[in-house]
């Protein structure tokens, strides 16, 4: 029983194959890792399965269900999340706000409810931000809570799209290079990071990165990409140690 | 409706739509290269026609002189409007350049009211393209006769320049690249300079033809065909010569053809072009001919 | 040939060079390896006036770089080929080639630069008249290179020539570099292949989150511990 | 804290007292022609904030704001006028028989106003709102006109270009100042909850907003009808004040004054939205001494028409080129920034 399952989806653009038949099996709680070279197609196998692209074949299935024509929102709603490989943040809103955002689509009340400021409203406003307050001290975000979004430094403004990310309740959460500008340092914090939030929030996480040490010390399981082609597939000593990987990293020589 | 009564609409409908065409294709050139909608085209489109009428009226000139001097002021006018009111906003959003434009072209207009005044004022003819000529059984002002002829002859020249000579090279390499085109050493604010006083001239001549058509002037002139146009270059396909050629054609000739079959519609003549626009929005963004731009997430 | 001294910029809000110094002496390979990120690409762009220093001084045959325009850099042989090849895919090859020589007034030594060009690359002389757009991505690599030789530099820089290419061609485009070394031109190389950018370079920078956090000769990084686990995936 | 809120709730709630008392002040002292200015200041109010709702909170450029001010116009001159009055108007062809008898009294007629320019806003909305920046601007500026011209030809319920005239002079200060009052606690209220919040991430950035759950469309929806609601009201509250509406009043221009006291005022600011509706209004009335006679001492002139609006264009271009935030940006004034000057509070939810 996968959570999330791609029955050999390829995404073509014009003439250019970017992803090609790509097989991906991810179980409950399970952290993988998805690598490649520059240009292999990993950003483009997320917007997939979060469906700003929509595959050119093949299917997604999320807990069996098909989600390969869902839009966006509806996948978000459904249960899956995701961070951007440049950071997309409400740049104008304050941190708070940019995380209440993330809760807005479980808000039941119609608009005219909130603009009124019913009982059914402030309940469910109160509840968010409490939600939403919880979120950041969690992700040691609570001495910024005012602050807009752009004034952050940039490891805050990463760790500010996973809060937001976690506010829609996800499942799975797709995370883009979390560690892309990151010295060793914080890199290490990251993945100690990154296993908290899976017990915590009871995840099943799949990720996207370069750093090797980062890849190598969180997943569980990896999948390489190289020209949109899976080229191995497997535990991070199997990864190491496979001559297709070395090659594709190293170049030919 | 006799044969010769659809030649007579014809050689109007295609006259009109020529003119469209040289208008259209100025907002497609700098859309082209700047991604902006140049609001005030049309009102450069007007300023054309009232320095043409200034140099003929007040300065007395052979009328081929005055239409040099007129073209040749209107180019370096729409130069001018680019480095006051668009080049300062070159890294700024897409609608704040917008808004820029649309405050020029409402400066225009309004400097146009209090300049020119706001009485429309009649546009002293040549001889030459005043003539009532009769070919086969249909009558035509020669103007109609000549506006295709001119806008095919700049056609011509601007299709040369613009895939023959390096500056023209250089405009299409904009339009795909600023950032590279810097890279190969090419002096980017100068080309779209270029690209504003060619659009511009091509405004010019339209607008003294427009004149010549329907021999008046007032400062409002440009507004509905300017946007007509800008529709026209839409439907062509944005950044696409050719295409705004035919959108021109297409919005001119469908245009006096309704009103010519269907006199019924004649009040919703200046709806026509909005109503294809949506069409042609919803159905075929890209336009015509249109190549497309997807965005990347 | 280029001194970079102290080179800080400033991406809205983040600092994407903290400081960096680096020197690319007249003959040589040098290379800048590094993660995502890292601020490689940066660099190079803050040296062609492509984004503002907000500190520090870029000297390029002993005179500062900053305040003068993209087109000026380029006219003084400083050459930029940027990540992603960026052709324009609108425009025939031969058009191409010629906006590379856009800013040169040289007729002669122009068409003896794209003979030598054709020469580099054969397979971009069979293909002239044809829209840079229907090449594929190691042709267009080499277009966008020999576009760039058009302009006649004396420093070319390139960003990640590499990405994206199959492995064969990377071979091969690696092998021009070289080769266009030879011909006299000193090469400043961004590269996430860093064995094979390591194993052609003079000089190598490792860069990290906007710093330099090592340098030394092409093969004594090649050959380091901490260099092969973090960029070569090899424990 | 606790002290603190109920300062600011005290000093809110004078305001409001002060704020109306002016008005009622103004209403006793200040002749027809200075009142005429007062109403407009609260008509523009209204309408400058629909266009903020949608373009500076939301971020869709929208220049279609004319129409929707002529549909809500139309309706509600057509709802209120008596019926002997629209057989005066309707000479050249009589009215169409279920609109002849309809006379309703002004509040359901402005609510109907909006109610329709509503409809229209999500007719229009629908296939619009799939475009963006200046693609959408241009489509919605096509529709106003199509409005425009629509309502010259259907002589029969809009009496063509002749127009309406002797409109019942309903709008007094109390309407447009309490209608402005409303929109401008509606917008409050509305930022301080989630669909606000919604609307803003929308503007941020799209892509981002629509990965947080958000349904893009459903939400965009949702602010181009409201706005277009509003704006249909401030029409209705604009003609009846008029007394007299054509097509012609409702070309682009009128749109262009709107977006000149939205851009001026700050794009996501209701206070700036606010003040600069009230000075662009006065400073509208003021400078029409422009375009009349004038007496320079030295020399005297008949008037130069048209100057107005060329000090309007140069100052709309000054504020973009120059200040691209306008009076406010998008902050928001608070009695906070009274107290401590030279801090603004942020536009935030902590106030609470």
């Amino acid at each position: 029983m996968y959570m999330l399952r791609t029955d050999n989806i390829t995404m073509k653009f014009g003439g250019l194959v970017a992803v090609s038949n790509l097989n991906l099996e991810i179980k409950q709680n399970e952290i993988v890792g998805l690598i490649g070279p520059n240009g292999a197609g990993k950003t483009t196998a997320f917007n997939m399965i979060t469906s700003q692209y929509t595959p050119t074949e093949g299917s997604i299935f999320f807990n069996n269900e098909d989600i390969t024509s869902y839009k966006p929102y509806e996948i978000t709603k459904l249960g899956i999340a995701r961070t951007f490989q440049n950071i997309k943040l409400f740049k104008e809103m304050t941190v708070l706000e940019n995380v209440l955002v993330g809760n807005h689509l479980r808000v039941r009340s119609p608009l005219i409810l909130s603009v009124l400021r019913s009982p059914m409203y402030l309940r469910e406003e109160k509840h968010m931000v409490e939600k939403s307050m919880n979120l950041l001290r969690d992700l040691n975000l609570d001495d910024v809570v005012n602050e807009k979004a752009y004034s952050l430094p940039y490891g805050k403004q990463r760790r500010l799209e996973i809060a937001r990310a976690l506010a829609t309740d996800p499942k799975l959460l797709l995370l883009d290079e979390p560690a892309a500008g990151m010295n060793p340092q914080e890199s290490i914090e990251l993945m100690n990071f990154i296993h908290e939030i899976r017990e915590k929030f009871d995840l099943t996480i799949f990720l996207i990165e370069h750093t090797m040490q980062v890849v190598m010390g969180v997943c569980e399981r990896i999948y390489v990409l190289d020209y949109g082609v899976t080229i191995a597939e497997g535990n991070p000593s199997d990864i190491q140690n496979n001559p297709k990987v070395i090659e594709a990293y190293l170049g030919v020589n | 409706m006799t044969f010769e009564i659809f030649l007579q609409h014809l050689s109007n409908a295609v006259s009109l739509g020529s003119l469209y065409a040289l208008i259209a294709i100025g907002y497609t050139m700098v859309y082209g290269i700047l991604r902006l909608i140049n609001f005030a085209h049309g009102d450069i489109f007007m300023l054309g026609g009232y320095f043409a009428f200034y140099a003929l009226t007040t300065f007395l000139m052979p009328w081929w002189v005055g239409f040099i001097v007129a073209i040749g002021l209107t180019a370096l006018l729409g130069m001018s409007i680019e480095k006051v009111a668009y080049r300062p906003l070159r890294d700024s959003p897409k609608v704040s350049v917008l808004i820029s434009a649309i405050g020029v072209s409402f400066l225009i207009e309004s400097l146009g009211v209090v300049i020119f005044g706001g009485i429309q004022k009649a546009f002293p003819i040549p001889d030459l393209f005043g003539k009532v000529m009769m070919i086969g059984n249909i009558y035509i002002v020669s103007v109609n006769f000549f506006i295709p002829v001119i806008a095919f002859i700049f056609l011509v020249g601007l299709m040369y320049l613009i895939n023959k000579t390096k500056t023209g090279m250089a405009m299409r390499a904009l339009s795909r690249d600023h950032e590279t085109a810097r890279l190969m050493g090419i002096d980017v604010d100068k080309v779209i300079a270029y690209t504003f006083g060619l659009g511009s001239l091509l405004a010019a001549v339209g607008g003294i033809m427009w004149g010549m058509k329907y021999p008046q002037l007032y400062p409002l002139m440009g507004v509905m065909p300017g946007l007509k146009c800008f529709i026209a270059a839409v439907v062509g396909g944005i950044g696409n010569i050719t295409g705004a050629v035919l959108g021109g054609l297409i919005i001119g000739i469908l245009e006096i053809m309704t009103v010519a079959f269907l006199p019924d519609l004649t009040g919703y003549r200046d709806a026509f072009a909005f109503i294809l626009l949506i069409i042609i929005l919803l159905v075929k963004p890209t336009g015509l001919m249109g190549e497309n731009l997807a965005e990347k997430v | 040939m280029l001194k970079i001294r102290d080179l800080h910029v400033n991406y809205g809000g983040i600092k994407a060079l903290k400081g960096i110094n680096i020197n690319v002496p007249d003959g040589k390979i040098i290379t800048l390896i590094g993660g995502n990120g890292a601020g490689k690409s940066t660099t190079l762009r803050a040296a062609v006036g492509l984004v503002k220093l907000s500190g520090g001084s870029i000297l390029y045959d002993n005179n500062d770089l900053t305040g003068i325009k993209t087109k000026d850099i380029v006219s003084k042989g400083l050459v930029l080929v940027p990540e992603g090849r960026r052709v324009f895919a609108n425009l025939t090859i031969h058009e191409n080639l010629v906006l590379g020589a856009y800013a040169r007034k040289d007729k002669l030594e122009i068409e003896r630069d794209r003979e030598k060009v054709l020469m580099l690359f054969p397979r971009l002389k069979e293909r002239l008249k044809q829209k840079a757009g229907t090449l594929s991505g190691g042709e267009q690599q080499m277009l966008a290179v020999g576009r760039a030789i058009m302009t006649k530099p004396k420093l070319l820089m390139m960003d990640e020539p590499s990405l994206g290419l199959a492995p064969l061609i990377v071979k091969n485009i690696f092998e021009i570099i070289q080769n266009i070394n030879k011909l006299g031109v000193t090469i400043l190389l961004i590269e996430q292949n860093a064995k094979a950018a390591l194993e052609i370079a003079d000089y190598g920078y490792v860069m990290e989150t906007g710093n330099i956090v090592m340098e030394g000769p092409g093969r004594e990084l090649l050959n380091n511990e901490d260099v092969k686990k973090a960029y070569l995936g090899i424990a | 804290m606790e002290r603190e809120k109920k300062i600011r709730v005290v000093l809110t709630v004078t305001a409001a007292a002060v704020a109306v008392g002016l008005l009622v002040l103004f209403n006793l002292i200040l002749d027809s022609y200075m009142m005429r200015i007062v109403n407009l200041c609260g008509i523009y109010i209204t309408l400058a904030l629909s266009l903020n709702l949608i373009y500076g909170f939301t971020g869709m450029f929208s220049l279609g704001h004319a129409g929707f001010m002529a549909v809500g116009a139309y309706t509600t001159a057509l709802l209120t006028m008596s019926p002997a009055q629209k057989e005066m108007n309707f000479f050249l062809e009589p009215i169409v028989p279920w609109l002849a008898n309809v006379e309703w009294s002004f509040l359901p007629a402005l609510l109907m106003g909006g109610v329709v320019a509503a409809v229209a806003g999500f007719i229009i909305g629908a296939p619009a709102l799939k475009l963006k920046d200046d693609y959408l601007a241009i489509a919605t500026l096509g529709f106003a006109e199509i409005i425009r011209i629509f309502f010259t030809n259907m002589q029969s319920i809009t009496n063509g270009p002749l127009g309406l005239k002797g409109l019942p002079p309903y709008t007094n200060v109390w309407w447009t100042w309490g209608i402005a009052f409303a929109s401008i606690l509606f917008m409050v209220f509305l930022f301080k909850g989630s669909y606000g919040r919604a609307f803003k991430a929308i503007r941020e950035d799209e892509v981002a907003a629509e990965a947080m759950g958000i349904n893009l469309f459903r939400h965009k929806m949702l602010s181009f009808t409201i706005g277009s609601f509003m704006a249909g009201v401030g029409g209705g509250l604009l003609g009846n004040l008029m007394g007299t509406i054509d097509p012609l009043m409702f070309r682009f221009l009128l749109a262009f004054n709107i977006l000149l006291i939205v851009v001026l005022g700050g794009m996501g600011s209701i206070t700036g939205t606010v003040i600069s509706g009230i000075v662009i209004t006065v400073l509208m009335e003021y400078l029409r001494f422009l375009d009349g006679p004038m007496d320079f001492y030295l020399f005297s002139t008949d008037g130069i028409p048209g100057l107005r609006m060329v000090i309007f264009s140069i100052m709309l271009m000054v504020v973009i080129l120059f200040f691209q935030k306008g009076i406010m940006g998008n902050r928001e004034f608070s009695w906070d920034f009274l107290f401590r000057p030279g801090r603004f509070k942020k536009n935030s939810v902590e106030g609470e």
